[in-house]
């Protein structure tokens, strides 16, 4: 092998600089304890004794991300829907393209990926949906049911092709919609404490989910018996719905043929 | 009876050592699809190292987007564009 | 049965897995044709997704299981991304 | 002696250190915009697992390893439970901040996709020093 | 009743981790790509599909973790058939597309019905 020196020479390397650090005691090593911040915050995730402070969900990172640090995720919600945009805006300028006049059986990979893409699909969305649905239970949420969903369309992009889900109607249109649906919701979520409070006349934050000892107002925790964590749930459907329909929109407009760029004039090569 | 903290940490570091190389390699690869299979790799190593580290929501966002997501991503612009890297 | 001993078998087996791990590993870093590497990923992958479930069994910690349904699902569509690259066609087609 | 726990744990930064430097060399001494891109979401995927060492904790007990920050038995939930979890639980404030970055990592590496694709086709080149020298 | 269960599982995950082994060596020793297809069958089937079934089967009888072994049992049971569904499929499409592709030759050749150029006979022009 080519690098075969120097690979070796580098694994030396950090095998060494370890050595020398773990014995002259310099580098960062994780204690027994966790700081007093971190306590604070596992301490009152899930906490019915204290109802002045938790935030009723037995996740710790759902809570972070949508009621302790609520305000930092929306704005980078914000982030990410302004880089898919700037990514639509680069995409403009493609002319019409039709589907290839060839047999239908030709497009994408053999019968047997197509058969088990087929059955892979639904057990994608299947896991994406749980995990969004339980992510203020168990590990999961809306970031990480976006993105696991995301690539069941990107699949069928790939082992059929792009003409089999244009013509079952998920277009670029369809996703802006459920994009923009999905971003209202986690606007209206956001507000609704304060709506609630405007409307019962007392005191009531933005992004506010359970009782806090400056207003008394709280969006309930368990609905029929089951623990939906307020607002935590309803933030969870919403950016499930925004990010799968952001990268959808993404990913279909990046398997456009090339030859569609040409025909609108672009330059030969 | 040997410390069980040490074998898992242990797993974990061999995991990060051989994520090394499999950087250096994405790195210096000059055919640009093996650079993203490399990658691949490094991806799934991570996914382990955090697994380990005992954050499973980072597992379930990460494996998605680093192992689903990115090299399908990279493998259409390389599919559109240029296949080797000219130095 | 009682727990310690079934923690006590899962740490005599754990090797064997690494020794596993690290043949694999060879083979995905020094594959003569891309093929290669992505085959000994995918059996790489396989492997960790099984090492996953028997490691949550270790900590006793149930919650920790969904990440091997997640690896077992993804590392599919690498293989079907390589093997369309290789395909040689647009890849939306 | 050294302590093997802590060596493990240091030998795991040093290597998030040297693929550091790695990513930083692909980004700035490789000349093609698709290895860049590449190395970018090595950079990235690196500088986040340094957060996450940092909410790690190392095991209370040889026979009690730390666990993820999420309380299982919430239904019958008691001080008890929740003193152990408190005890046991890893810091899960870097968790939630990676978690979003990620995601936003994604969604930057999309759009710079986009910017190679439309230099290329309208350059035919993805190599920074023939981008460079062109005008125009 | 749960004991049986959970020596069965035991027994598997050493089953599994002894086949996961062999096919790693196989892997490393096969010379050619349709070769070590053979080994990463092994590898998936018997290296992932059967640990984890075991796994599972320990799960069942694992009093200490509450009623959230029910849902590791099942967890682990949708893994295993999401592997035994997905590894197959995954490989074939690869050797598909490296046969496709004329990446690699078939080496120890008696008869390629696809494309007769890609078959290698023994002692044949090399």
């Amino acid at each position: 092998m080519r690098h075969s020196i120097a690979i070796v020479s580098l694994v030396l390397f950090v095998l060494s600089m370890a050595l020398l650090l773990t014995l002259a005691k310099q580098a960062y090593i994780p204690r027994k304890e966790v700081r007093d911040l971190a306590k604070i915050y596992l301490n009152t995730t899930y906490n019915p004794w204290n109802k002045k402070f938790t935030a009723m969900s037995p996740e710790g990172v759902t809570a972070i991300v949508w009621d302790y640090r609520g305000l930092d995720t929306v704005f980078e919600t914000a982030v990410f829907y302004l880089a898919i945009i700037g990514s639509i805006a680069l995409a403009r300028g493609i002319g019409k393209y039709s589907k290839p006049t060839s047999d239908e059986k030709k497009l994408g990979l053999s019968l047997i990926v197509k058969t088990v893409t087929r059955i892979t699909t639904v057990s994608i969305i299947a896991v994406a949906v749980s995990i969004a649905l339980h992510g203020h239970l168990t590990p999961g949420g809306g970031f990480q049911g976006g993105a696991t969903a995301a690539v069941a369309p990107l699949l069928i992009l790939i082992a059929f092709s792009q003409y089999f889900l244009l013509e079952r109607g998920v277009s670029k249109d369809l996703m802006l919609v459920i994009r923009s649906l999905g971003l209202a919701g986690i606007g209206l979520t956001a507000i609704a404490a304060y709506f609630i409070g405007v409307a019962m006349n007392k005191y009531a934050f933005v992004l506010q989910n359970q009782a806090k000892p400056l207003s008394e107002v709280s969006i309930p925790a368990y609905i029929d018996g089951q623990l939906i964590s307020g607002t935590l749930w309803f933030f969870n459907i919403s950016e499930f719905f925004a990010v799968m329909a952001g990268f959808t929109i993404v990913l279909i407009l990046l398997v456009i043929p090339e030859r569609a760029f040409k025909s609108s004039g672009g330059e030969e090569k | 009876m040997i410390d069980p903290q040490i074998i898992v940490l242990g797993m974990a570091a061999l995991a990060a050592l051989v994520s090394v190389i499999a950087t250096y390699l994405a790195i210096l690869e000059k055919n640009l699809v093996r650079a993203v299979v490399f990658s691949a790799i490094q991806s799934t190593l991570y996914a382990f190292l955090y697994y380990v580290l005992m954050a499973p929501d980072i597992v379930l966002v990460y494996i998605p987007v680093a192992v689903g997501l990115y090299p399908a991503v990279v493998l259409i612009l390389i599919s559109k564009t240029e296949k080797e890297e000219k130095v | 049965m009682d727990p310690a001993m079934i923690n006590t078998f899962i740490l005599y087996i754990i090797p064997i897995f690494i020794i596993a791990f690290i043949l694999y590993i060879i083979r995905a870093l020094s594959g003569p044709t891309i093929s290669d590497q992505v085959l000994a990923i995918d059996a790489m992958t396989y492997d960790i997704a099984a090492f996953l479930v028997i490691l949550s069994i270790f900590f006793r910690e149930p919650i920790l299981i969904g990440a091997a349904i997640v690896l077992a699902l993804w590392i599919y569509a690498l293989d079907i991304y390589i093997a369309k690259y290789l395909e040689g066609k647009e890849m939306g087609e | 002696m050294i302590d093997l726990v802590d060596y493990f744990l240091t030998l795991i930064v040093t290597a998030m250190i040297v693929n550091l430097g790695l990513a930083l060399y692909g980004i700035f001494f490789r000349p093609s915009m698709i290895k860049k891109i590449i190395a970018l979401t090595i950079l990235g995927d690196t500088a986040n697992t340094f957060a996450i060492i940092l909410g790690y904790r190392r095991w209370p007990s040889p026979k009690t390893p730390s666990r993820p920050p999420v309380l299982v038995n919430y239904t019958d939930a008691t001080p008890d439970t929740l003193k152990e979890f408190v005890g046991r639980a890893v810091d899960p404030l870097p968790q939630a901040l990676v978690l979003t970055a990620i995601v936003i990592g994604l969604a930057v590496t999309l759009f710079m996709v986009f910017l190679t694709l439309q230099i290329y086709r309208a350059y035919g080149t993805t190599d920074m020093r023939k981008i460079k020298k062109l005008k125009g | 009743m749960y004991d049986i269960l959970t020596y069965i599982g035991l027994i598997m995950i050493g089953v599994g981790a002894i086949a996961d082994l062999l096919a790693a060596i196989g892997m490393n020793k096969f010379w050619n790509f349709y070769l070590r297809l053979h080994a990463a069958t092994i590898g998936t089937i018997w290296g992932a599909f059967v640990p984890i079934i075991g796994a599972s089967l320990v799960a069942i009888g694992y009093e200490a973790l509450g009623p959230y072994r029910w849902f590791m049992a099942g967890a682990g049971f949708v893994t295993a058939f999401l592997i035994l569904i997905l590894a197959p499929a995954g490989s074939h499409a690869l050797a598909r597309a490296t046969h496709r592709a004329r990446i690699v030759k078939v080496e120890p050749c008696i008869a390629d019905h696809i494309d007769e150029s890609m078959c290698v006979k023994k002692g044949g022009n090399k």
